[in-house]
Parts: C-alpha cells; structure tokens; sequence
C-alpha cells in the first residue's frame, strides 16, 4: 500500500510492504530506493512508540488524527496529515468539485480571553493590521490579520473566553 | 528558630522550596488553589491548605488566606519562591507583624529596591553604576513621550513594579509612546497591581548579567558568582549559564564588589540578584534588583555547590552563613533551559492542554526542576513555565552537550512546549561559540524558529504511514484486541519457560 | 579514532553509555533481546539491531551475534557496560580480532585479573597485600572440604570468575562445605559458564572499600579515591558511598597508591575497579579488580565531576587522559542506592511485573541512572536492579538527607521494590553515624525490614477506606462516569471565565 | 459507615461521615477522635492519588483489590485488607461456620523455575526445612517450610515454571 503524507509543505509518497511478517519502506530518499525493514512499536497505549527504519532508531510520540497528526521524534516537533492511496485518489476526485473551506477564518490558537477588538465589520485590512487583543497566561498578545482582506464578521466582543480553535475574525475579499 | 514553613508559591519552585525544607529537617506546608490540588507540590509538602479559588487574586496572591493557611498549620515561616507575593512589601511586612519569619529581605529594603526608580537612586548614592534615565514615574503616555523625546531613541519603558519581562516595552519612535506606555502600564497593572511606568534609556546589544548574593542578619555577606541571562525573547530569559562564557575577569569582580556593596547599602538581608547591563566595552551598568530567589538560581547552585534556598532557610533561621568567601569555589559550568507551554510556531502562544506522555532526562550532570505529571491540566491561569532543565559539564562545551543530550530526552505531548526550539536554539553558531547578547534572540527569531533543516522528515513520514497503516488495521479488528502490551503477553509467557528451560 | 559505539548491553547501563557516547559526539548502537524491544536504551540510541531470543545466552552474552551487528551497523568500537561480556577475556580477544576497539583493558590482562588465582598472585609480587588464602581452585566439595579445614573458619568459597555477588559462599562449619561449594560452583556455572571455585579466609567484620583508577595508553594513570561498599546483602552491594565515612586519610593514600600499582603491574589501560576488605585496624587487603565499569561508578562521578565513561571512550580512542592526579579534586559526598525489582517482605525475592506507576525524583543534587518506564514488563530473564538513586551533598549529612529525601519522591508501583526498605535502611542509627561493615546488613536486616514503626499506619487505613468507598460508588453508578480527570472539567470549563472576568 | 482495616496485623476501625459535601474520617488515634477532614483525589488513572488527612497531605499508591490492598505512602508500603461494617458482619456470620482454607499450602511468592525438589510426600517437616531450590533471576533461593508437618503433595518438578502464588507443596498436620 501507498502511503501520501502532507509533511512540511510538501508531499511525500511512501510505500510499505509486508512480507514473511516483516514490514519494509520505501522511498527514493530512503536507502536509495532499496526496500528498509521498518518497525513502529507502541510503548505505551499513550502514543508513545519506537521507530525502527533499518537500523536507525527514534523515539516517537504522536497525538491528533491521521489528517492532523503530530509527531515528537528525537526534539523535532512535525505536523503531518496522512492518507493512504485510496483515500487519496477519493479526496482528489472530491477535490475538484468542493471550493476552500475556512480559508478568511482567522482562529484563536490559544485559550484565552478578548480584552480588546481593533477593528469593526467592513474595516479594510492589510496583512499584519491588529485585529484584536487576546490575554492569556498574564500576557496580552496582539492578533494580526494574516492576509489583505476586508472584515467580514467578528464573531467575540471584549470579555468573551475562547478556546483554541474558536473563530475571532471572518475576513472576506 | 523556625520548625515549619509555609512555600507561598505553586509549581516548580514550590516543589523546590519543599525539597530544601526537607534537607534542612523542617516541615513544609503547601497552599493550593482548586486547579492545582493534584499538583506536586501538595502532594510532597508535608501539610497543604486549600486556598480556594482559581485566579492568581483569589488564592497565591491573597495575603489574607496565605497568612491564615499559615496560622492554622501553626507554620512560623514563609517563603514566597518567586513571583506572586515575593517582591511585595505589604506582605513581607504582614507576616512580620503575624509573627511569622518572612525568607528574604525586610519590607522596607524591598520598598527601596522594587520602586524601581528608588532602586536607581540608592545605587548612584552607593557608587553603583545606573543606566540614564528618570528617576520618577510618568503621569500619562503623552508625558512619557516627552520624556523619550529628551532622553533620545530608543528608550524603554518600564513598569515600576515589573518583573519577569512583565509590563515593560521598548520603544524607536515618539509616535509609539502613548501606546506603549498604555500597554506597559495596563500589564502592569494586571500582573502587579500597580501601573506606575518609567523611562530608561536603552543600550542597544547589552549583555544581561546578574550576581547572585547572600547576605545574613550578622553581617557576614557572600557573592556567587554572576549569571548570563543574554538569551532572551521579548525581555523573557529563555537559557541562562554560568559562568559566562565572555566577561572578563576583572569585570566580573568589580561587579561582584558594586553587587555587595549596593546590597550592604540598603541593608540587604537573604539572598537576592543585582542584575546588570554589560556593554561591548565591559561597561556596566545597574538594571535592577530582585530581592528574592530567582527562576535561574539553579545554574549558580550547580557550578558552585551551594544550596541557595538551603541557604534562604538558614539565614531567615537567624543563623550566620555558613560559607565564607574564600571558600567559595566555581567547578564546571552550567546551563539552565527554560520549559515553557508555549508554542513558538505560533508567536510563543501560550498552550493549555492535558499532559499525555512524559519522558524526563536523567543521568549524570543532569538537574530536573520541574512539576510535571502525565495526566496533568496545564491550565492557562498562571506562568507558562512548566520546567527547568538545568546541565553541568567540566566545561562550557560539555555543559552545552549535555544541555542538547538531556533536551533530546525530554518529551511532553499533548500541549505544545519550548522544547524543540530550545533544542534549535543551543545549536546556533552564536550560541555555541558564546557571542549573542540581549538582542540576539529576537533578531534571530524566525530562522531558529523555522524547522526546515530537521533530519527526521522522513522518518517522520514513515512514521505518519506505519502509525496509519496500524490504526486503520485496529479498526477492522475492533481496537480492544489491539491494547499496547496484549501484544508483547504471548510470547513473555512462552519465553518464560523456554528462558529458564535452555541453561543460559 | 572511533566514531560509533555499539553497547553491549542493556537497562541503565546502556543508557548510561549511550548518554556519554552522545556528549563525546560519537554514534551509538544499541542491541537488544525480543522482551527489551520497547526499553530506552533502544529508544535512546541513534542505532539499534535485535540479538533475537530471549535468555542472555541467546543474546547479551553471544559474542558471534554482538560482533556481527557491530559489522552491519559499522560501529567500530564496542562498550561492553558490566555484567554480560564485560570481564570476558574471549570478547575481548574477538573484538581486537575483528579490528573492532573493546572498551576496557586486554584480553590478557582481563585474564590474569579475572582469574582472581592468578589475580591474588599478580597483586601479591607487585607489593599489593592480598587476604590469606588458596591460590588454586579446589577440585570438588571434597577438596574444598580439606582445604577450608586448613585455613581455619569461617570461609569464603568464592567462583574463580564471579562478580556481583553471584558464585559466592561463606561457610562457618566443616560439614556445610561441600553442599555451599555445589551451590557457589552451579551458580557460577549458570551466571558465568565457569564453575570453578576457591578459598579464601573470611575476614569477620571487614569493610569494602575500593579504589577507581582510571589509565591510558600513553602510560598517564590517575585514582579517583575510594567508594565504601559495605552496606552489602549476601555480597550484594545495596548502598554505596564517596568518599568513606571512616577510612583514615594515611590509609586512604596508601590504598589508591597500592591500586595504581597493581593495575600498572598488569599493564592495565582503561577504567578499573581495585577492591579491597579493610579491617578495623586500617589493614586491607587486595580482594580482586574489577576490569571494567562498576554499577557503583556514580558515587565517584559525583563528587569527582569526571565523566568516568567519557574517559573510557576517549582512553579508547587512544587519547591520553585529560586530567593529571594534582587537578583531582573532591567535593562534597555523594550516595548511591540500588533500587531492585525485589520484595525484601519475602526474602528479596525477585517481583516481576508491570510498572503501573512511576514517580522520578529530581531536584538539586538528585541523579537518576535508570531505564524504567510506564507500562514496562519488568522480566525475570536479567539482573533484577532497575536503577541507580545517586544524591550528593556539601557533606555527609547533607548528601544523606537528598538520598532520603529523594527515596521518599521515588515510587514505583506494580512491582515490588527495594525503595521502602533502603529508606528505613538509611534511617538506621549505624548507617546515619557511619559505623558499618560488610557484616552489618546481614545481621540487622530482619529488624531492618520489619516496618511495624511506619508512620503512616493510620493514614493508610484511612486511604484504605476511602478507596473502598470511592470503589463500591464507581461500581454502584457505573465505572465511565467516573473516570479521573472527569472530575476536574467540570469546573475548569466554568473556572476559565471567572478567572479571566475577575480582575486577578 | 464504618470500615474495618486489616492493616499489620491489626485491625483497626475507622469511620467515614459525609456532611455538605466534605468528608470526615474518625479514629480515636486521629486527633483524639475528633471529626478530621479528608480527601483521596485521584491524580491519575493508575491508582495514583493524593490524600488529606486534615492538613496532613500524602501521596498515595494503591494497587490490589480491596481484600488484598498494597499501598504506598511516603517511602511506606502497606498491606491491607477493607470491609465496610455490612460486609465485616456478612463475613463473621459466614466465619463461624467456614474453616481456614489453604492453611498448609506452601506457594511461590514469585514467579521462577524450579531447580530442585528436596522432600517427598509423607516426609516429616520441620519449620525451616529446605523444600526446593526455586531459580528466579538467575539467583537460586531456598523455599523453606513455614511450619512443622507432613508433605502431603509435591505440586511441582524439577524443571516446572511456576507463576507467583502458584502451589508448590501442602503440608498436613
């Protein structure tokens, strides 16, 4: 079975084979081309796992679903989404028909609480104009728009608590 | 005498604080509010009162409740660690009148050395040097910008009663005054209570360097040494060392000599830290007094052998100090790294979440300050510090392997934390080679932040693959057969036998 | 040169070599047997090759299945740790043999010193003092029957290759010979693949003190002073301690020369391990080496502040030693607890199981050498240590009160363990003043065990019934709803709000 | 409710009283029998809490049914057994009437193989009488008879694996 993995802004198809109870990777990058024995073992039921590719060992934990995943492998932190090819060839047929979900929702990464709006509905913004003021941890950070647009909705007022993921801001074109 | 005391303080250096209790032979009473009740703290203080409530105002910066939790546990002593009430005179001054021994300077050293601009006074007065600016609070942002426009760009404006990169801003244009000072002075007023803002003018690559002094109520007086806190985010220290790796010599006696001397001047008594602006020249200047132990005290106590907060008890107890100066000896060098639940990815966002896997470093050289546990609410109530992770080595580059070594072992999933760019971080050129100062972090953010050049990218996506590949198989089984371990059972029982069987 | 390491071995050695492979900037691999597949070494190491098969036979004591995953990974040198391959002159020969660098002295060398005969021999005509005994192993029970009856009782019959404690017997009658020296020659057989047995008279109340040198191949050797063992159980070392509460400085020094010279006289390179007995009266007597790292390595390291093993990689590498003996400094004192996977209730029984779990000490002055984790199936195929507590201190005292202390943080569910028992062991009146010897633990061990003087009683009796009660609820409303954690969300969720509202 | 504790070889009886939401415990050794607060928080769901005792905190780690309950506190480990007073008089009631079962029957404390047998059925024991050589970690140990008897079975061979609490001889009088 292939494997398509979004990792970094890229994409990268990796293919994993099973034979006589072993299982191998490959990739061009991966021992040039040539099948590696690979191995994933869950330490723990907590996400914790051993990473065997060839003899090269890594810790890894992960945390999220297959199309937000995270990983922690030997200090680096990557963010993936993985489909395996017959998901992909399925996402790709929808692809074409659906539009860009959520793309002018600008949402809360953090919980916390608004002390501050900065702009109203029909404000024309650049990308970095302060949208609003969030605090959380004692601390007062500034969200900025991350594009050019034109507010759309503003959908807290100030006092309103948000958790992460929360939408602040509906920018339109 | 003191026999039991009361650690006014929650997380790592309430934990801390118990520990040094424990090898004084005192007890130890923790104080909690409701979302800590699980923590570590209260869980190894010998005693704990609930202080209930959840805002830092309702519960670790309520002198009422803490002073009563005191009396009801009959606790003679209080140590504030840092933060909360630690620099605030009222309280120190309320538990004098309780009866209750307070562990760090009298109410009116600290009324001197936290009023910032007072501070600045009594060092200039005692031949300390200070940096140029106004000894006196603004009224408002429009004098404040009056003030900048005399002093000249860039300036920084600073909360009176700041501290821990709190309430303070620095400013290039007078036209940013007004909303800075506001800002400044709104965090201020939030984290201490009081809004009151002054003026300094800014160096522009200064290097951080505090030093640490220990002074008893018998007028015996130690220093230990000096800190370098360059590495900072947004006036946060993010790794601090010891020694550091570039003053000289006698620059760094001369600042020991102006740190005792100013500390003697405002009788100082316990321990406290005189930090200092160092400018390329080795011209230094002093920033600031923290009449209380520091979050970076531990790099100190790992190259000199001290127990700083050992040493806190003592002195409180009444007791001389233990140390003499020449018998104070630097062995190796160390490194203190910082844990934050933040997210540097995105603009160091504070992190909230559940703690779900947990893998502590160890081994030799290796100091773990910290108050973690698997299952653990990280709530976003108080500090996003989580942890220090402090390393010594014979030298500045096996301390520094080390740091990266202990970095690479430590693991916390389920919120996002500092690790992996700290992990970054120690691997710069400028911070290998010892060469950044004050600016240097937030000049070199975005590159060190940005994780393009990791090596596991692709072990990543075999990782990604395999751990789709298993989930997707455990939802065709039904994912109970499928329980970590259930699977490693079958053969540890048919191995048993075949182990003892065969005469290995 | 050497660039990557291959560790023959497992647990927290193997972590332990990893960690210094890593601060020397060298490459690691790990090996490991089918039941340590998910265990840290592996996790830990840049490389890791499964031996297949679960016994030590199988595995860590195959030499062809080691070397042979030292030539497909490329390692070109290889750490043997203790225990396992470490004082194997035939490893040793057959890694020189496949051009691979063996980590520790020669084949020959091991020979002479492992062979302890040949050992009490070599010692003996380079002026080292040696106990009084065979110099030969004895044929049979009968043989060692005639010969113990001619050095007089009691008796130690002691495995020619032995260690550890294992292979070992003393004998205070005649008649009891021959079945202790079947014991002692079968285990030595199962631990070692070497049955063979000697003599030596049985000092009464010696202590174990020992001697750390450390030399290259440039011909530059250096002591690291001397480590009290004596706390020992049936030979087993359970606490041990830097430097010795007791030994005089003169005797101190004429020890550290005396084992400096007899590795010298056996052309010694590398770390080793002289051990001696010393009687009440300051006399000592050569008892054997150690030709490779010991377990108790830590106490050294602590108050020495030399990377021991870092030191074996670099003497590997053909390197001379960094430190000359007049740089040797000492500070504070330093203990080290073995925590086993044992049940001291029931003899010392080996307590396998699942780590349910686990709580780390940490803090100032707290080391941890462990390989322990969550969800681990602790075997019974191995050793059944599962870590290493070392605490230092500005001085004894100080050091005990952290080792104490930091016992009290360590807990390990699932699995009996030594930690309750090495706590009251270390609250002991002898241990606390430091009068102990090798007979000491055995003596006292039942009053030791026995913990009718817990504190706690009542307190868990009250636990006991809370428990009870909390469980006959979660069974009464059905176990989901009540599952930890759920408890907390509750009010977190409506807490936020307040929290942020409130003008904290 | 009252809750009988079999804890060290004795018995000790505390009573636990809820009132508006807090929890009481009563024991004429704790603050001289007065009502003393107490709370027993789970920290995880490993068996992992923390207790108060009034002021008093401890951690706590329970492990075990509540017949056979081993805790840990502060460097303490306990054994116990817990009934609450219905269950203690169900169980005297049945008492009378039940003989001690499994009295004469020696088991493995843990788990090993065994080594060695040194007695046969209708050998006559006494207390401290080596049994058989059970081997565990490469150590060999010595299982000694508890008590004067007879061998009434051997369990057990050489060569036979053997789990903890698993039987290896029954001794009769």
């Amino acid at each position: 079975m292939k494997y398509v993995v979004q990792i970094d802004g890229e994409e990268l198809c990796v293919e994993v084979i099973e034979r006589a109870g072993v299982t191998y990777a490959v990739h061009p990058e991966l021992a040039d081309g040539a099948e590696t024995p690979v191995e994933l073992v869950a330490v723990r039921d907590n996400g914790s796992y051993s990473l065997l590719v060839g003899a090269h060992s890594l810790p890894v934990v992960a945390s999220g679903a297959s199309d937000d995943l995270t990983l922690i492998l030997g200090s680096e932190t990557w963010h993936c989404a993985v489909l395996d090819e017959r998901e992909a060839l399925a996402r790709a047929a929808e692809g074409a028909a659906g539009a860009r979900a959520g793309g002018g929702v600008i949402r809360s990464v953090m919980p916390g609480i608004v002390r501050d709006v900065r702009v109203a509905v029909g404000d024309a913004v650049q990308r970095g104009t302060p949208l609003l003021i969030l605090e959380a941890m004692k601390m007062e950070n500034e969200i900025r728009a991350d594009a050019e647009g034109t507010v759309a909705t503003v959908h807290v007022t100030p006092g309103t608590a948000v958790a992460k993921g929360d939408a602040l801001i509906t920018l339109g074109d | 005498m003191i026999r039991k005391v009361l650690v006014a303080n929650r997380g790592e250096i309430a934990v801390r604080v118990v520990r040094a209790c424990r090898l004084e032979g005192l007890a130890s009473v923790a104080v909690y509010s409701d979302p800590d009740r699980r923590d570590p703290h209260v869980r190894m203080a010998d005693e704990a009162v609930a202080l209930h409530g959840t805002s830092p105002g309702e519960t670790y910066l309520s002198i009422a409740k803490i002073l009563d939790a005191a009396r009801r546990t009959g606790a003679d002593a209080i140590h504030p660690g840092y933060g909360f009430l630690s620099q605030n005179p009222a309280f120190a001054d309320a538990c004098r009148d309780a009866g209750i021994v307070f562990v760090g300077p009298s109410g009116d050293t600290m009324r001197v050395m936290g009023a910032k601009v007072a501070a600045r006074r009594a060092m200039h007065a005692a031949g300390v040097p200070v940096v140029p600016g106004t000894l006196d609070p603004c009224d408002d942002g429009e004098h404040a910008r009056r003030v900048c426009d005399d002093i000249g760009y860039p300036v920084m404006l600073k909360a009176v009663s700041g501290g821990g990169g709190k309430g303070i801003r620095m400013v290039t244009r007078s036209e940013d005054v007004p909303a800075a000072f506001e800002r400044a002075s709104s965090e201020a007023m939030t984290s201490f209570g009081d809004g009151s803002v002054y003026v300094e003018k800014a160096l522009l690559s200064p290097r951080h360097i505090e030093i640490q002094v220990l002074l008893d109520t018998h007028g015996g007086g130690v220093h230990l040494g000096e800190r370098e806190c360059s590495l900072q985010r947004r006036h946060q220290k993010i790794v601090e060392e010891c020694p550091s790796s570039w003053l000289p010599e006698e620059t760094r006696a001369a600042m020991a000599d102006a740190a005792l001397r100013g500390a003697r001047a405002v009788d100082y008594v316990n321990a406290g830290t005189v930090e200092f602006l160092v400018d390329e020249h080795g011209s230094y200047y002093f920033l600031e007094m923290n009449t209380r132990l520091q979050v970076e005290h531990t790099v100190t106590e790992m190259v000199y052998g001290v127990d700083i907060v050992r040493e806190q008890l003592r002195i409180a107890a009444g007791r001389p100090l233990g140390i003499r100066q020449e018998d104070v000896r630097r062995t190796g060098h160390a490194f203190e790294v910082r844990v934050c639940a933040e997210d540097p990815e995105h603009g160091f966002f504070p992190s909230g979440g559940r703690v779900e896997h947990l893998e502590l470093p160890g081994g030799p050289g290796v100091r773990l300050d910290a108050a973690l546990y698997e299952g653990q609410e990280v709530t976003l109530f108080y500090d996003s510090m989580i942890g220090k992770l402090v390393c010594w080595g014979e030298d500045r580059p096996a301390a520094l392997a080390r740091t990266r070594a202990a970095l690479r072992e430590f693991v916390v999933s389920g919120i996002a934390t500092t690790i992996p760019f700290t992990q970054r971080l120690l691997q710069q050129p400028e911070v290998v080679a010892g060469r950044y100062d004050t600016r240097y972090l937030d000049t070199h953010l975005a590159a060190i932040v940005g994780h393009g050049a990791g090596r596991h990218r692709l072990s990543a996506a075999v990782a990604a693959a395999l751990l789709h590949r298993e989930r997707a198989r455990r939802r065709a089984a039904g994912s109970a057969a499928h329980a970590p371990g259930s699977a490693l059972s079958p053969w540890v029982a048919a191995g048993r036998t075949r182990a003892f069987g065969g005469g290995a």
